[in-house]
């Protein structure tokens, strides 16, 4: 479920070479519109494309507005930008649907499945499978699509290095905004995911901080590393819990994460599978 | 405070005087490795004292010169001090000339001591050392890059003190008795005049000369110990010299230098002289600047500008005078002061500025009105080498624009039938150094001084100087030509850097112009003219306009003065290069040497007179580093409007 | 040139001195020595191993083989895999190649920090800042002056470093530096990118410090008028190997560095 | 205009070299403290003194302490709420286990744990540079909440993990009214300042800044990596913990885990953001600004309110002060990033060379 998440984070990065705190935020506006309209009666359907739209101006906008102006700017500055991104979305999002927690049916049953539970003794519910199945899926079209089409060429061009990117001709503002756009979708379908599963609620925003776990393990630039890092975290967390929870008092779930992340940053600073950072004299 | 150096009449003497009454105050200071390093009267004394026990040691006796090259800091006038105390004349000479130039100096006055700044006027000294055999020793002060210079004649100004120490522990009493030798009628110093004409000579000046007369002066503005002077322009021209060397020496003032040519204007502020003096090209340097920074301030800074300079210009002058003016404009004048002109003294380092003087040319009413308007006491002051600067002085409250004010205490004042002024005053020289025949013209056998100026009393005794007498010609029909009167008319606009006015024996006025580059281009820029340097700017047509405008201008205010409305400038041309004093076109002290530039520039002049519109001009040109160029160009000859006395009045 | 200053004996030795990163051998068994108050260029065409050879003597970079040996205030010592902090402590000081100036600080507060190793108070006597910390930043800030008016930057003082134009940001660096009152100064080419008179300035400067100061200063530079002019002997490198090593002259004559610059096959 | 520096040279360089050089910041300053130091305790009244100004104070210091950070060393953290948190439980501690030690040794040995703390979390920053350091802050940053819910003795095992702050009392001296609180407050924050005024001048300050610039240069001329950056989280975190411990003892009165949130950290951040990155004074009007924000929002809602007659609900004023919020933080970082301290710099500057622009 997290690297569902962590995917929005990564494939900001990769394009931009901006942490994108706000995602979470994204994640939870575009949930909670998804589950406003479908409460106000619209079509599930019509309520999706009408959410991704919307999600993807909101994604344009956010480009245009906050980070085109930021171009140059050390990486902190654009991780503060987002931070007070996230503050503006949650405003707007609360400001426009209220701020009481919906329940979000996608109609999936949500319940473990017997065969399974006889036989592994392991609570997947269809759910799960469901959500990793799309979890699949999106993996499959991003890799295919930074790997191949001349777009997602493009694409990482522009994150490596702005000034090379432009130099090469590669129209800068429209290949973020599609950028911004597809996090928007993405964000959309984890919101839906996330809301799905516990409900859509204010908590949704802070998932971002248990995303960055996820991202320094796998490395930020990188897909797969999303991915990988996502389950090991998430096993990891409710492992850690039945374990080694008991002996210390329990409740560690919120800052286990980062103990790992920590560990593994002081051993190999670029995580799993991304670039080595060089820094030349 | 009073003056207290009761009978003390030479300047070592003073100086003992000056550490003995106020040891503790500070006599100079020195802008240096980032802070002031201050030298008290007592450290400074004991300097001269050790510098003068060294020269004694190294042969330097009664009689001998000592020159002095290099920028204003205070071991300069120690040599001079101490020179001083042995009964020798301290022979200051220009920083900025050219090694050729000071040759003469040397040999005329078998100068064999030197002290030198630095590596620069070591290496002239070095090269012009065949031509000055008599020149023995050559002290410098700064050791920078000279550690492989082996030169016998060598020798740095800190082994010279250490010297002076030692011979000064054995025999303290030897200088006490040198300094009490020493008379008011000694020779105080030599000054070498730039002379717009020929060889220079050696002005000779007694300690009496220049005491009196700094006296008189310091008496007459209430100088005392706790006022403080800039001293930022060269040494070795009196005008600086009196007020860095022989006021401070008489009333005891600290005199500050600044840490390099560039950093003049950052140290004036943070010093904040209470007693300045200004040449007019100064002034108008820093009026330049002025009005250009004002030009890109932003508009709500420059509407503010203009609206209480409008009030300045009208009431200023008045209120600093002490004239009646209403209670409206003078609470105007107070909210103008805190809005404009208080800030602007203050990042001009005006603030304290009690006395002000200007001299050493004519200043243009409009620039000298300027500085007034502004709550600065800046007043005209008239005086030369001979006859140790001050002559007369403007006393406050009787300020005007065009004259330079009565006679000081102490000089009588006469006209000869050609209206050339004499002078007797207890400040004369006492004669040109070995040229007996040139000091017979110009100090006749009563002892009056023939000071080559023409000028008129004005009805309330004011002195009016309008130009230098040879200069001073007729027209064809006779009315009177004043060549520098027009030209400082023309320099007082900002764009126009100098002028030189032909006319005397002609039909009608003409004049070369030189526009002044850093106003132009700054000018040509806001109109999107694109240029490549001083010559193509100088065949623009906008600023050929821009130019003729000014001269109309001034044609508009001589159509009003009747005796020499006819004089009007009738035709111009703007000169493809500014005229630079390496080309001898200027005197050091940048005073246009007309003869030299009216048959250097022959073919131009008979263009002009010729009624031609253009002309070609092939010149010699020497640049900065010596190496010498050719500069060609067409110059454009243009017709200014000239005003019929009745008309000026509806143009103005 | 007659030297003010008399040429003393070895104060650095460099031997076999090896360095590959991964598979690129950027040093092959150099070895080569500089003797005291000595002005010794290192030359050779791009990608010769220049820069990397003053990495490592300056502790950037660790050599897989060889020895590196400074006579340090009389004592000989050898420094196999020492950090940079170290190689500053021995009095060790350097210029990059592209300008590492601190951007957010003042001229006069980059040179100072050439100075740091100098400084003795403890944070604690810093922050009280009255006393003996007072003392010794006046101190310091009076011996920075120096330097400032040797390289004549006076009129830059308080302006941050950012601001500069690049000549003047070379010489800041320059001062910064020789505040540190090296014994060692690695110039790492101090007039790349510059102009003519620049040029000159800089030359002045490199003179003037290894004449008034005593400084050993080992340069790289690629032009060769310059190297030709002010250095005492010259190590040539090609491909990280060392195939020349003499005075200026010597090393001109010399076919093998000819050809290593006219880029003869290999 | 208010500026007459003509006059003012100096002749020593510890002239030069001191905080104010122009006297007529040094008029200002000491006219400003005199306000803060007389005026204020007499005339502010308590709603004034107990709601803003003893926060800003205290928010200042602990801006203050992650500008060393952030700002000077070029660490960035987002765990300053967990040092405050130390610093507070700290203190509660000291205070309560050992009486005799007195109420300011308490602070100081609370400030020196949360300090401890700091380097602990400090110790990553040698590996990993920057951006990612952002992690290691925000590990401690829940460890440390965690921690404090878990071991009973900090909380001197009150069930809901609530402590009373005790009297604050030296020498027989009770600081109970807000007057004496906000004069206590006050001076423990101008003598912190002045101390992180003189480190920042001199040798330390520079070494901060050397490695926040380039750290690579930095460490080539000699400045010890390990030392400067542990030290800049000591000394960050030991300005956080005495904030923390001001926090609760003349600020809440009581205070629990929660008080010290992630939220908190990222305000404090921001403070940093607005105010300056990089200044003394840029804490405090950072801190000023985000304090005052919400009440002149407040303000300017009621007045809107009661202009239009709409009753505009709570909950969408807390939302709207959100939105303006992080429009404000994005406004800032893209106008002046420098934030209000440097167009403070600029305006002085103008002033100075006025009535020319240049």
């Amino acid at each position: 479920m997290y690297s569902l998440v962590a995917l929005g984070f990564v494939l900001i990065y990769k394009a931009s070479g901006v942490f994108n705190f706000a995602q979470g935020a994204m994640v939870f506006f575009a949930a909670l519109t998804f589950v406003s309209l479908v409460e106000r009666g619209v079509n599930f359907w019509l309520a999706l494309l009408i959410t991704l739209a919307v999600m993807v101006v909101l994604g344009m906008a956010i480009e245009k507005v906050v980070l085109r102006p930021l171009v140059n700017q050390p990486p902190i500055t654009l991780f503060m930008a987002t931070i007070g991104l996230t503050f503006v979305l949650e405003g707007l999002s609360q400001l426009a649907w209220g701020s009481q927690p919906h329940g979000l049916d996608l109609g999936i049953k949500d319940v473990p499945m017997e065969w399974l539970a006889q036989s592994t003794g392991m609570f997947i519910s269809q759910f799960d499978l469901f959500a990793s199945g799309i979890a699949a899926v999106l993996v499959a079209s991003l890799a295919l699509f930074f790997q191949y089409t001349r777009i997602g060429r493009a694409l990482r061009a522009v994150a490596d290095d702005h000034q090379a990117a432009q130099a090469v001709g590669i129209p800068l503002k429209n290949i973020w905004a599609i950028v911004w756009a597809v996090a928007g979708f993405v964000a959309l379908v984890a919101g839906l995911m996330w809301g799905a599963r516990n409900g859509v609620q204010y908590a949704l925003t802070f998932i971002a901080l248990k995303a960055l776990p996820v991202l320094i393990l796998g490395g930020f630039d990188s897909v797969l590393g999303a991915i990988v890092g996502g389950l090991i975290i998430g096993a990891s967390e409710k492992l850690a819990e039945v374990y080694i929870g008991p002996m210390v008092g329990g409740g560690i779930e919120s800052w286990f994460a980062y103990v790992i992340a920590l560990l593994f940053l002081l051993v190999r600073p670029q995580g799993l599978f991304g670039e080595k950072i060089i820094d030349r004299v | 405070m009073s003056i207290d150096i009761g009978t003390c009449d030479t300047f070592p003497k003073l100086l003992v005087h000056h550490a003995r009454v106020r040891g503790a105050l500070p006599a100079i200071r020195e802008k240096d490795l980032g802070i002031w390093q201050t030298w008290t009267w007592q450290q400074f004394a004991d300097e001269v004292r050790a510098l003068a026990c060294g020269l004694a040691a190294q042969g330097f006796k009664r009689g001998d010169h000592l020159a002095l090259v290099g920028d204003n800091r205070p071991r300069i006038y120690a040599a001079m001090c101490a020179a001083q105390c042995l009964g020798g004349i301290p022979v200051p000479m220009y920083q900025d000339a050219a090694a050729a130039e000071m040759a003469f100096p040397i040999q005329n006055a078998e100068i064999a001591y030197a002290v030198a700044e630095d590596q620069e006027q070591v290496d002239k000294l070095l090269e012009i050392l065949p031509q000055c055999p008599t020149l023995k020793h050559i002290y410098y002060d700064e050791p920078r890059g000279m550690r492989h210079y082996a030169q016998a004649q060598l020798a740095s100004y800190d082994t010279l003190l250490e010297l002076g120490r030692e011979t000064r522990a054995r025999d303290p009493e030897f200088l006490e008795v040198e300094i009490a030798k020493g008379s008011g009628g000694d020779t105080a110093a030599m000054f070498f005049t730039s002379g717009t004409t020929g060889t220079p000579k050696g002005v000779v000046l007694t300690h009496h000369a220049l005491i009196d007369r700094a006296k008189v002066a310091a008496d007459l503005e209430g100088l005392g110990e706790r006022d403080v002077v800039l001293a930022y322009l060269p040494p070795a021209w009196i005008g600086q010299n009196v007020f860095s060397y022989a006021q401070p020496f008489v009333t005891g003032y600290c005199i500050c230098c600044p840490e390099s040519a560039e950093t003049v204007m950052t140290d004036m502020r943070e010093i904040g002289p209470t007693y300045y003096f200004a040449p007019p090209r100064v002034l108008e340097a820093l009026l330049t600047q002025v009005s250009i920074r004002m030009e890109d301030a932003s508009s709500l800074k420059r509407r503010l500008y203009k609206a209480f300079m409008g009030i300045a210009q009208r009431v200023g002058g008045a209120l600093l005078d002490g004239k009646p003016v209403g209670i409206a404009d003078r609470l105007l004048y107070r909210l103008g002061d805190l809005l404009v002109y208080g800030p602007l003294r203050n990042v001009l380092g005006m603030s304290r500025v009690r006395v002000a003087y200007t001299a050493g040319e004519a200043i243009g009413p409009d620039l000298f009105r300027f500085y007034r308007s502004i709550g600065i006491n800046l007043k005209q002051l008239y005086g030369s080498t001979e006859t140790s600067v001050f002559v007369c002085i403007q006393p406050d409250g009787q300020v005007k624009a065009d004259t330079v004010g009565p006679a000081v205490p102490g000089v009588e004042l006469k006209f000869t039938p050609q209206r050339e002024l004499l002078i007797r005053s207890p400040g004369l020289f006492k004669e040109y150094y070995k040229n007996a025949q040139a000091t017979a013209e110009a100090k006749d056998h009563e002892g009056w001084f023939h000071t080559g100026d023409a000028g008129y009393f004005d009805p309330d005794g004011h002195l009016k100087i309008i130009d230098r007498v040879k200069d001073v010609g007729k027209l064809v029909d006779g009315t009177l030509f004043a060549p520098k009167y027009l030209e400082n008319k023309l320099k007082f606009f900002s764009y126009i850097k100098e002028a030189v006015a032909f006319g005397d024996g002609r039909d009608q006025v003409c004049a070369f112009i030189n526009f002044d580059f850093e106003a132009v281009a700054n000018w040509a820029e806001k109109r999107g003219i694109a240029y490549t340097g001083y010559t193509d700017l100088a065949s623009r047509e906008a600023v050929l306009s821009l130019v003729r405008e000014c001269i109309e201008r001034v044609n508009a205010d001589l159509a009003e003065e009747p005796e020499i409305a006819n004089s009007q400038i009738r035709r111009f041309l703007i000169l493809h290069k500014e005229l630079d004093a390496d080309d001898g076109e200027l005197t050091r002290t940048r005073k246009v040497r007309r003869a030299f530039i009216a048959d250097r520039y022959r073919a131009l002049l008979d263009a002009l007179y010729g009624g031609k519109d253009s002309v070609h001009v092939e010149m010699q040109v020497k640049y900065e580093d010596g190496r010498t160029g050719m500069v060609a160009a067409d110059l454009a000859i243009r017709d200014a409007k000239v005003y019929s006395p009745d008309a000026a009045k509806r143009a103005a | 040139m007659n030297r003010a200053q008399q040429i003393g004996d070895k104060i650095l030795s460099v031997e076999g001195v090896s360095l590959a990163f991964g598979g690129v051998k950027a040093l092959q068994e150099v070895s080569f020595d500089v003797r005291e108050h000595e002005i010794r260029a290192i030359i050779g065409p791009n990608g010769a191993g220049k820069s990397s050879m003053l990495n490592v003597l300056n502790g950037v970079y660790h050599p897989q083989q060889g020895t590196i040996k400074l006579r340090a205030n009389g004592a000989w010592k050898e420094f196999h895999d020492m950090d940079s902090h170290e190689a500053a402590s021995l009095g060790i000081a350097r210029t990059f190649q592209n300008i590492a100036l601190f951007k957010g600080m003042t001229v006069l507060d980059n040179v100072m920090t050439g100075r740091n190793l100098k400084m003795r108070c403890s944070f604690l006597e810093q922050a009280i800042w009255v006393g003996r910390a007072r003392r010794e930043e006046l101190e310091h800030r009076r011996a920075v002056e120096e330097v400032i008016d040797f390289l004549e930057i006076q009129h830059i003082r308080k302006t941050p470093v950012g601001k500069l134009p690049y000549g003047l940001q070379k010489r800041v660096e320059l001062a910064r530096a020789l505040a540190a009152e090296p014994t060692l100064l690695l110039l790492d080419e101090p007039m790349s990118g510059m102009n003519l008179e620049e040029k000159q300035d800089m030359c002045r400067f490199v003179l003037d410090v290894n004449d008034h100061y005593g400084t050993t200063v080992v340069l790289i530079e690629h032009d060769m008028g310059v190297v030709m002019d002010i250095s005492d002997r010259v190590v040539v490198l090609d491909y990280g190997r060392k195939i020349g090593d003499g005075t200026p002259e010597e090393v001109r004559a010399n076919q093998a560095v000819i050809d290593a610059y006219l880029g003869v096959a290999h | 205009m208010l500026y007459r520096e003509a006059g003012q040279f100096k002749s020593t360089y510890a002239e030069d070299q001191q905080i104010f050089p122009i006297r007529q910041d040094r008029v200002a300053v000491a006219l400003l403290l005199a306000v803060a130091f007389v005026a204020v305790p007499l005339f502010a009244n308590q709603y004034w003194l107990s709601a803003i100004l003893i926060p800003f104070l205290i928010f200042s210091l602990a801006a203050l302490g992650l500008n060393i950070l952030t700002g000077y060393a070029g660490q960035l953290s987002l765990g300053t709420a967990a040092f405050m948190a130390v610093g507070a439980f700290m203190a509660y501690n000291f205070v309560l286990r050992m009486p005799w030690l007195g109420v300011i040794p308490s602070f100081i040995l609370a400030g020196l744990c949360a300090a401890g703390v700091g380097i602990v979390f400090g110790l990553p920053s040698l590996r990993i540079k920057g951006f990612y350091l952002a992690v290691a802050t925000l590990a401690c940053q829940f460890f440390v909440l965690w921690a404090i819910q878990r071991w009973g003795w900090i909380t001197n095992n009150s069930p809901s993990g609530v402590i009373a702050a005790q009297k604050v009392e030296i020498l027989g001296y009770v600081f109970d009214t807000p007057q004496r609180k906000y004069l206590l407050t006050l001076s423990i924050v101008a003598v912190l300042a002045l101390l992180a005024k003189n480190l920042m001048r001199s040798e330390t300050g520079r070494a901060f800044m050397a490695v926040r610039d380039m750290d690579v240069a930095a460490s080539v001329i000699g400045i010890p990596m390990m030392k400067t950056k542990l030290l800049a989280f000591a000394i960050s975190s030991f300005y956080c913990g005495v904030a923390g411990a001001l926090y609760a003892y003349t600020y809440l009165g009581t205070v629990e885990p929660e008080a010290f949130t992630l939220d908190l950290s990222f305000r404090i951040l921001f403070m940093i953001i607005i105010g300056g990155v990089g200044s003394i004074l840029g804490s405090f009007l950072g801190a000023g600004f985000i304090i005052l924000l919400p009440i002149f929002l407040s303000i300017l809602f009621g007045a809107l309110s009661h202009a239009t007659g709409m009753q505009i609900p709570h909950s969408v004023i807390s939302n709207l002060e959100l939105i303006i919020f992080g429009g404000l933080i994005i406004f800032f970082l893209i106008v002046e990033p420098h934030g209000l301290a440097r167009q403070w710099q600029i305006a002085k500057e103008k002033l100075r060379l006025w009535p020319f622009p240049h």
